[in-house]
């Protein structure tokens, strides 16, 4: 283990720069604040990655800041680490971080309330970056509220808008059930290993001292940080809350609800991946969650029209692939599904951001169309984006997506297999359509919009290129091993350990053909529908199951008249019956009481201030005597 | 020599004598300085703790006191004399707002 | 009166029939002027842009005790610093009724000349804001520039006053008491 | 034993002699320097059989006597016994004080080494301002057991303005302390005997030839902090331009209104003894105390190489007469303010107090912390 | 006893400042009012030093009111001598022979270097800077010199009779002036550079006592306090009288009306007088000093002992007075404080009927409290400096 | 006795005198300067205690500032009139606060506790000690401190300000 105070200053830097644009922002203007922001993460980019450099291969770079809470032998110290996993977390966070940054610079360079944007979004970079590298529970935790109240206060950045504080509201709402359980499994975990006589909760030393907890134990831990895993990373049934959460700026729905943020769930289980491996129901129930969500959304995605709700929803499915993932045991497929997701996730937020900065606002699908030509540098790496989320061959999508099938398959787990493999052609269906209604066909958006139809600027695109090269490249690293074998693999062995490889590369390649095939197949049905020259992508067939794909399920609806409306109706009959006659009824009499006690002993109260020492003396003097009596 | 229960019991008279200013006198100055021979009382334990068991704890923790003490004696003398602006008296026993 | 000087002519013109009379005796400008409405004249004499008296010098009384009537003369030194011109007014005040108008609220220099006036001649002025003493002390009597005071009158001695907040110890508490008691037999 | 204890007080009894008796030269030495500097005689008056030449003994004998032979009046409302307390409030703090000041260093007396001090405190200038802030209480009392306004106002202007000044003085002694490492003052002025050459950090080396041969003194060092010191301790003595206190011409006499005879006597010795312990603390803390430049415990060693060997009692008696001129020189320089500047009004003295004096010695502390680490 | 009002009348202290305190230096009172160190409000007691001026001047023959005028401002006893003799030469219609005026305007101007030096010496050497006050002194005694060489007096001189002098200058006078007037200008370059650009003193002194152009005019004020606030209004130059029409003299004026101008005003009428001193010596006449009358003249000593007639006609103007026709008259000199003021009424007997002096500092006390108000108690120290009450003229 | 002894029983007689002084001389001025004494015989008892660091800091901080801050308050509002009788309450209030030291003395004398000093170093209770443990250990606190001073400051200006 090595020790290096080199760590702190990684998460520090954006704190710090966020303390100096709150505090000095106005002062220093909008744009030197912006490129103030940036720098910040820009060096905790390039400290990230210098640490990623030096990180020893197996080894873990410790940087203890000060102990935080002492209290007897439980011991929670203010210190982070960086391994394997964090290593890729922190590339992730601070890279992808650092693009949407620049991105940003450009994105909101004409929002008066920039300087905020930036406050918020450096918080944001600080608490992930403490999210991942905490070593232990507290702390993760702290990071995972702190990204949450970013999240909030991000989603609601244009609060003067109602629909869009209460969209940061549900969130916050939706995350609070999760986070409930995530911190109840806290609670339960740190009362049964303090039975155990272990007080802890370094990741280190719960990982040395899992064994001592009874599976039953495990289960029910594991569970309920499960529920927290399904409110971050917008998992049935509380995935909700993300397509609304898409009412914030789009770098920030590319930020935090599409590369970061929402893959916390599946950081924090890779990261207690020890604990979630003694926990086969668990696993099982996350498997069958992850394929649900991966299943559920995909067929939402197929008919939404908003341009980044397709994209929203496209998240809770690829996070559903990524739970599978896990639920399968496969934690590095899982964060390799994080890591060339959050490139490819990235790169479409942030291109349908540029398409709806070139038209000024609008997000409805069905008013684009035809942007091919006006926006060259957005639609390219669209293209390699969408390729790479539908899982085109050697793209990063494909080998991540396709490690995960496999994955799946090969432990045997073939319903879900079929489920993932018919959400891989429902992806690319969904994306090709989007892509054909966005960028293909006529122009279908009003006069005034098509006037100001223009390529973003430089800060804008550039971005976009890097992070559609990284759409293709990232996905090298993890190649199965009937090509040129998995680095990703051995780079995270010391921490999930050596991956099994079961079944034969003939089922392999079989399997792969196979999602392959389905790929193919809705991509040309996306074609068929959307794409080919006389489609008229707003008048596609509506039946009564497009009907419910457009309306969500219902969801919202839903829990709307099963949850909300009887909670407001238990509270009005507490507001109108209880409150009044009960409570009230009671405090009142209470004061009554009180009142006809009081007139018998108000005559102590003199509101004489030495009358009262007097008593005190009175009190210390008749403590003392009984404790002088106890010594002799 | 002298042993550390002399300075306790020491101690404890004067913490004594500064309860009674604090109960009898009335005149918000005299109690807020019987306040003041209280905490004095209450260093002497400190001081004398630290010497009879050799630890500076408790001659930092006196220093604390006294930077206490300083606050309370500025803000107590101020409350006073806002006091005595509005009610032109310093007696204690006259001001019984908060009597029922 | 005849070959008035143009100035002296100039004041004559603009007041009218308050100035009683008029003469210029050394080569200086002067004016009788009419008790009643004094205030008023004299708001004339600042304000007139023509005559523009701006400047009051000086404030005293004459006591013609037995040679004229009425018996006392306010005389008043104004001065005009626009046109560096002076002019000297004279007041007569019979002795049954010494009052004349304050100039105080057109001077404040008025306050302590008028307050003089009042204390040496006895000489009221109405709307003083504060006519008291100012040179003798509150329990004299009389007012001696007066020509019937007499030079040799003995005034009352009195005690030290006691002010609020000044300490007077017990010691010269009773030597007061004493002189007091010495000084009531006196009189 | 008995030897220590008779040396103790030996030096004790010495220190508050020579402090006293300075006091009382220096009352002489303004009335003769003030009439210097204003073309006039001066104190002329005091003659022993018609023998007037003499001036400063029959001055420093008639003047106490003038005022031990006069009606000592207690105001009739005030405060018999807080009255007599106030004087003796007012002159203790000044005399003790001295006892920490070092005027020599030791003294070989066969086996013996006598440290010339009085006091050897580890906290020595702690000591002092200690000392310092008891000061008030002469003023403060003596001015409530008048029973008079003017003194009350005196009182009232004296105490916030030594409180005041008192902040400013300890700040700036802070970079002093900083310089020397050292509350003792024995310590610091023996640390004043080196040369600057050998405090000199070596990337600043190429000063060395040009002020390397000076001695270490504070007013080197720290020449912010000499100024900021001086000022404060003028305004600790209340003398002109920090007068305000007795503020003749707007207060009579401030705070001593109500005193005359021996008391007053005290209150004006108490004066002239702070004005010794300020110029003995400038000496000391500033002007190398005792040391003569390049006088070691052997000899001068000059910075251009001779060598001088004396004997001992004669370097000591160097050091003491070189620290008694250097507080006398002090003490007169403060007889020049006294008789040069007009008086500060009340408000005038605290803005120059917490505004100026105050923001400039928490800069010289940061400024001296600074280079003290730079320097390492 | 509660106040009900918001003003906390508990924290007002009441303070009597004089009659006998260091800064009144003269006898008056100030009942203050005082909320902290600030001054709310100012009575002026005065009248400590009321001598009867007016009533002793009734009972004396007109040459013997000369001394009491000496008693009135009598740090600038000169001008106070000039002022009456002219007013009663006046009276009388008479003009006294050119060297006699030339040698009353150089007597008064000294008297007025005198008052200037009195005025700012002291209100230095009160602020604490007594050394530039002794150096103020010392250039005062200076002119005391030159007065006692001319006058055989210090203070009381009594040097001007009406109609004349006393007696003529000395012969080596010129030279005399010319050497104090060198070391007057040294010792003042030094008192310059001691005090008017020394900080304390300019905080001490400027913005201190400030009053208006307009309320400076209101309450009657004249003088270096009417000039510092910028009114050039100098009896000199807006009525001349003797020949100052024939000097070429500026009038110093202030700009602010506080302190520091008066005390700059001051300062510079100094120069200004001395230009004055050296302008008359040099255009000096040849001539007698007295006039041609011997209604008012005393005979020569030769003729009173050696002639009946002699004795006769000083007998009758010893005894009985000159004898000033009857009528009233006012005649104004701008004296040390400003306006000085005569005014005489005579009933044609050898006494005069009455006697007024209008005194420049009494009606500047009357400002006193307007130009105190809201400033600190210590600043009743320069304020009063710089009115330069003195008890003489105020009280009478 | 040995001298420490006599020492300690010196000031020990005239500690509880200057204390009884404060609390029952009717002069607010006179309590004030028994408590001043007070406190002095408290710092000259801290030096024998080896403390002479807060014997120092006890004169400069207690006897220099609090009690002329005490003086400054007391000659500001100058309550003319001496302290009303106290009557019943006088008498039940000191009965009270005997009963109190009756029941604190005999607890603190029957504790166990060690009767010999440990034997101070050299550097015990100098401002070197002190400072190390401020700055090292107590940093915290120091700041929070000074934190308060400061408010206590803001807190007294605000307080004492007139309203206008």
């Amino acid at each position: 283990m090595m020790s290096s105070d080199l760590l702190r200053w990684i998460p520090l830097i954006p704190l710090l720069a966020s303390a100096i644009n709150l505090f000095f922002g106005r002062a220093i203007g909008k744009r030197p604040a912006g490129a103030l922001a940036s720098a910040a993460v820009g060096a905790s980019f390039a400290l990230a990655f210098y640490v990623f450099w030096q990180l020893p291969a197996s080894g873990v770079m410790r940087d203890l800041v000060y102990t935080w809470i002492q209290s007897g032998s439980f011991q929670i110290n203010l210190s982070f680490q960086v391994d394997a996993l964090t290593a890729v977390m922190l590339l992730i966070v601070t890279g992808i971080g650092l693009l949407i940054h620049i991105y940003s610079l450009g994105y909101m360079a004409h929002d008066a309330d920039m300087v905020r944007f930036f406050v918020y979004l450096n918080l944001f970079i600080f608490f992930m970056l403490v999210l991942v590298m905490g070593d232990n529970l507290l702390l993760l935790f702290v990071g995972w509220e702190g990204v949450g109240l970013c999240s909030y206060l991000l989603i609601g950045f244009w609060y003067h808008d109602p629909n869009n504080a209460i969209a940061g509201n549900k969130a916050f709402i939706v995350n609070r059930i999760g986070d409930l359980g995530f911190i109840l499994g806290i609670f339960i975990l740190v009362a049964e290993l303090a039975r155990q006589g272990v007080w802890t909760l370094d990741f280190a030393e719960l990982a040395k001292q899992v064994k001592l907890l009874s599976p039953a134990t495990i289960t029910l831990v594991t569970f309920l940080l499960f529920i927290g895993a399904t409110g971050k990373s917008a998992q049935l049934p509380l995935f909700v809350w993300l397509p609304d959460a898409m009412a914030g700026p789009t770098p920030v729905s590319a930020l935090i609800h599409a590369a970061t943020m929402v893959t916390a769930g599946v950081y924090m289980t890779a990261r207690l991946h020890f604990l979630f491996a003694l926990a086969p129901a668990t696993l099982a129930l996350i498997a069958v969650v992850g394929a649900a969500t991966a299943f559920f959304a995909a067929t939402i995605a197929l008919t939404q029209n908003d341009i980044k709700k397709v994209l929203a929803y496209s998240t809770v499915s690829q996070l559903g692939y990524m739970f599978l993932a896990v639920g399968m045991g496969a934690f590095g497929a899982a964060i390799f599904h994080v890591f060339t997701h959050a490139f490819f996730k990235a790169c479409l937020f942030l291109g349908s951001g540029s398409v709806i900065h070139a038209l000024g606002g609008e997000q409805d699908m069905r008013k684009m169309g035809g942007l091919k030509s006006h926006m060259p540098r957005t639609y390219w790496t669209y293209v390699v984006a969408t390729l790479a989320i539908a899982g085109a061959p050697f793209t990063a999508g494909f080998f991540s997506k396709d490690l995960i099938l496999w994955q799946t398959f090969s432990h045997g787990a073939i319903a879900l297999w079929g489920v993932g493999l018919v959400t891989a052609g429902m992806t690319a269906f969904y994306m090709f359509r989007q892509l054909f209604m966005v960028f293909h066909g006529e122009c279908r958006a009003d006069e005034h919009a098509k006037a100001h139809l223009h390529e973003s600027p430089a800060v804008m695109t550039w971005p976009l290129m890097i992070l559609a090269a990284g759409s293709i490249f990232t996905g090298w690293l993890g190649a199965p091993e009937y090509l040129w074998g998995s680095r990703w693999d051995h780079w995270l062995e010391p921490i999930f350990g050596k991956v099994a490889h079961h079944g034969a590369v003939s089922t392999e390649l079989l399997v792969t053909g196979l999602t392959l095939a389905v790929v193919a197949a809705g991509i040309y049905l996306a074609y068929l529908m959307y794409g080919k020259p006389g489609a008229q992508p707003a008048s596609v067939p509506s039946g009564l199951l497009h009907k419910i794909s457009l309306n969500k399920y219902y969801v919202d609806e839903i829990y709307d008249f099963a949850l909300v409306r009887p909670f407001t109706l238990v509270a009005k009959f507490f507001a109108s019956i209880v409150d009044p006659w009960v409570i009230d009824g009671a405090v009142n009499g209470v004061a009554a009481t009180t009142r006809g006690l009081s007139t018998i002993w108000r005559g102590l109260q003199s509101g004489n201030v030495q009358h009262y020492a007097a008593m005190f003396v009175t009190g210390a003097l008749a403590l003392l005597a009984y404790y002088l009596g106890q010594l002799s | 020599m002298i042993a550390l229960h002399n300075y306790l019991i020491l101690s404890a008279v004067i913490f004594s004598i500064g309860v009674i200013g604090v109960l009898i006198r009335r005149n918000l100055i005299v109690v807020l300085m019987s306040i003041e021979l209280m905490l004095n009382a209450v260093n002497l334990t400190f001081i004398a703790f630290s010497r009879y068991l050799g630890s500076t704890d408790g001659q930092v923790i006196v220093f604390f006191v006294m930077a206490v003490a300083a606050a309370e004696a500025v803000i107590g003398l101020a409350i006073i004399i806002s006091v005595y602006r509005h009610r032109q008296s310093l007696d204690p026993q006259e001001m019984q707002l908060l009597k029922w | 009166m005849a070959d008035a000087s143009p100035q002296l002519q100039h004041v004559q013109d603009k007041l009218g029939a308050k100035i009683l009379s008029a003469s210029e005796p050394q080569g200086d400008d002067v004016i009788m002027l009419d008790r009643a409405g004094l205030r008023d004249s004299f708001r004339q004499l600042k304000e007139d842009p023509d005559l523009s008296f701006n400047f009051l010098s000086d404030i005293t009384a004459v006591d013609y005790w037995q040679r004229q009537e009425p018996r006392f003369e306010v005389v008043y030194q104004l001065v005009s610093l626009t046109n560096r011109r002076r002019l000297r007014v004279r007041v007569g005040v019979p002795e049954s009724d010494p009052v004349v108008d304050s100039l105080t609220p057109l001077w404040s220099g008025a306050n302590f000349l008028e307050r003089e006036v009042w204390d040496l001649y006895g000489i009221r002025f109405s709307d003083h804001p504060d006519l008291r003493r100012i040179l003798l002390y509150d329990e004299f009597t009389g007012h001696p520039l007066r020509k019937d005071y007499p030079v040799n009158l003995c005034q009352p001695r009195v005690p030290e006053r006691h002010v609020d907040g000044t300490f007077v110890d017990e010691r010269s508490k009773n030597k007061l008491q004493r002189l007091q008691k010495t000084l009531a037999k006196k009189h | 034993m008995i030897v220590d204890l008779a040396i103790i007080t030996l030096k004790a009894v010495l220190v508050v002699a020579m402090v006293l008796n300075l006091a009382g030269v220096l009352g002489w030495i303004e009335r003769k320097g003030s009439a210097l500097i204003q073309d006039r005689i001066g104190a002329n008056r005091a003659s022993i059989f018609g023998f007037a030449g003499l001036g400063l003994v029959n001055t420093l004998i008639a003047d106490p006597l003038k005022f031990l032979t006069k009606e000592d009046f207690i105001p009739p409302k005030g405060d018999r016994f807080l009255h007599t307390l106030a004087p003796c409030m007012a002159l203790f703090p000044a005399l003790v004080t001295f006892a920490v000041i070092p005027f020599g260093d030791v003294l070989n007396f066969g086996e013996r080494v006598i440290n010339l001090q009085v006091a050897s405190l580890n906290i020595g200038i702690l000591y002092v301002f200690a000392m310092g802030s008891l000061g008030v209480y002469g003023i403060v009392i003596g001015a409530w057991a008048s029973n008079n306004k003017f003194s009350m106002l005196g009182g009232v202007r004296g105490s916030a303005q030594m409180i005041s000044y008192e902040v400013a003085m300890g700040l700036s002694v802070i970079g002093i302390l900083m310089v020397y490492g050292t509350l003792e003052l024995q310590d610091i002025a023996r640390d004043q005997g080196t040369l600057i050459r050998d405090l000199m950090p070596s990337w600043l080396s190429f000063l060395t030839p040009i002020v390397g041969w000076l001695p270490a003194w504070g007013i080197f060092l720290q020449p912010v902090a000499f100024i900021l010191f001086f000022t404060a301790a003028v305004a600790e003595t209340k003398r002109i331009p920090f007068d305000l206190p007795e503020g003749e011409s707007e207060l009579v006499a401030g705070y001593h209104v109500e005193y005359s005879g021996g008391k007053f006597l005290m209150f004006f010795a108490g004066e002239f003894a702070e004005i010794v312990t300020a110029a003995g603390l400038v000496t000391t803390l500033f002007f190398g105390g005792w040391q003569v430049p390049y006088l070691m415990r052997d000899g001068f060693h000059f910075p251009w190489g001779g060598t001088l060997l004396l004997p001992h009692l004669l370097i000591v008696l160097m050091q003491v007469t070189a620290f008694t001129v250097k507080v006398v020189f002090f003490c007169w320089v403060q007889i020049l303010l006294r008789w040069s500047v007009p008086r500060f009004r009340y408000d005038q003295v605290m803005r120059l107090g917490w505004k100026m004096l105050l923001p400039l010695a928490l800069l010289n502390v940061a400024v001296t912390a600074i280079w003290i680490i730079a320097a390492q | 006893m509660k106040a009900e009002s918001p003003e906390l009348p508990h924290e007002i202290m009441e303070l009597q400042m004089g009659p006998s305190h260091p800064a009144t230096h003269g006898t008056i009172k100030f009942n203050l009012k005082l909320e902290g160190e600030k001054v709310l409000d100012c009575d002026v007691e005065m009248g400590f030093l009321h001598r009867g001026f007016d009533k002793s001047c009734e009972q004396a023959t007109w040459t013997q009111v000369i001394p009491y005028t000496d008693r009135l401002n009598y740090a600038s006893s000169l001008i106070n001598n000039v002022g009456y003799a002219l007013a009663v030469e006046k009276l009388i219609g008479a003009e006294t022979p050119p060297r006699c005026q030339y040698i009353r305007v150089i007597v008064s101007e000294l008297a007025r270097i005198f008052d200037h030096l009195t005025c700012c010496g002291m209100a230095a050497s009160e602020l604490g800077a007594i050394t530039v006050g002794f150096y103020m002194i010392e250039a005062r005694e200076m002119i005391t010199r030159i007065i006692e060489n001319l006058t055989g007096a210090r203070l009381t001189v009594t040097y001007v009779r009406i109609g004349g002098l006393k007696h003529d200058l000395p012969e080596d006078f010129a030279a005399r002036v010319a050497a104090t007037f060198t070391t007057i200008r040294r010792l003042l370059g030094d008192c310059d550079s001691l005090l008017s650009r020394n900080r304390i003193f300019l905080d001490r002194m400027s913005n201190v006592g400030v009053i208006s152009k307009e309320s400076a005019l209101d309450h009657s004020l004249t003088g270096p306090i009417l000039r510092a606030t910028g009114v050039d209004y100098d009896i000199r130059k807006a009525f001349p009288y003797l020949v100052y029409d024939k000097m070429d003299f500026e009038v110093p004026v202030g700009s602010h009306g506080d302190n520091y101008d008066r005390f700059l005003c001051r300062l510079r009428e100094i120069h200004e007088s001395m230009r004055i001193v050296e302008q008359a010596l040099k255009q000096l006449p040849v001539g007698p000093v007295w006039i041609d009358d011997p209604r008012f003249v005393l005979p020569e000593k030769e003729k009173v002992y050696g002639s009946i007639e002699g004795l006769m006609h000083h007998f009758k103007i010893i005894m009985e007075g000159i004898q000033v026709p009857a009528g009233e008259t006012y005649s104004a000199v701008e004296g040390g404080n400003g306006e000085l003021g005569f005014y005489v009424v005579s009933d044609g007997g050898g006494k005069p009927y009455r006697l007024r002096v209008r005194p420049p500092c009494f009606i500047a006390m009357g400002a006193f409290a307007e130009m105190i108000k809201g400033y600190m108690v210590a600043d009743i120290v320069p304020t009063f400096g710089m009115i330069n009450m003195i008890g003489g003229e105020c009280d009478r | 006795m040995d001298t420490a002894s006599f020492i300690f029983y010196l000031l020990a007689t005239l500690l509880v005198i200057a204390s009884l002084l404060v609390v029952f001389l009717r002069n607010v001025v006179h309590c004030a300067m028994a408590l001043v004494t007070a406190l002095l015989l408290i710092a000259v008892m801290f030096v024998t205690l080896h403390a002479p660091m807060l014997c120092v800091l006890q004169v400069m901080v207690y006897a220099g500032a609090i009690m002329v801050l005490f003086l400054f308050v007391i000659m500001f509002l100058n309550p003319g009139a001496l302290e009303q009788q106290r009557g019943l309450w006088w008498g039940f209030g000191t009965l009270l606060a005997m009963m109190l030291a009756g029941v604190l003395v005999p607890l603190v004398a029957t504790s166990d506790l060690p009767a010999d000093p440990v034997a101070a170093t050299e550097l015990f209770g100098s401002p070197e000690m002190l400072a190390k443990s401020l700055f090292s250990d107590y940093v915290l606190p120091f700041e929070i401190a000074s934190v308060l001073l400061l408010v206590a400051i803001i807190g007294a200006v605000v307080l004492a300000k007139r309203e206008n």
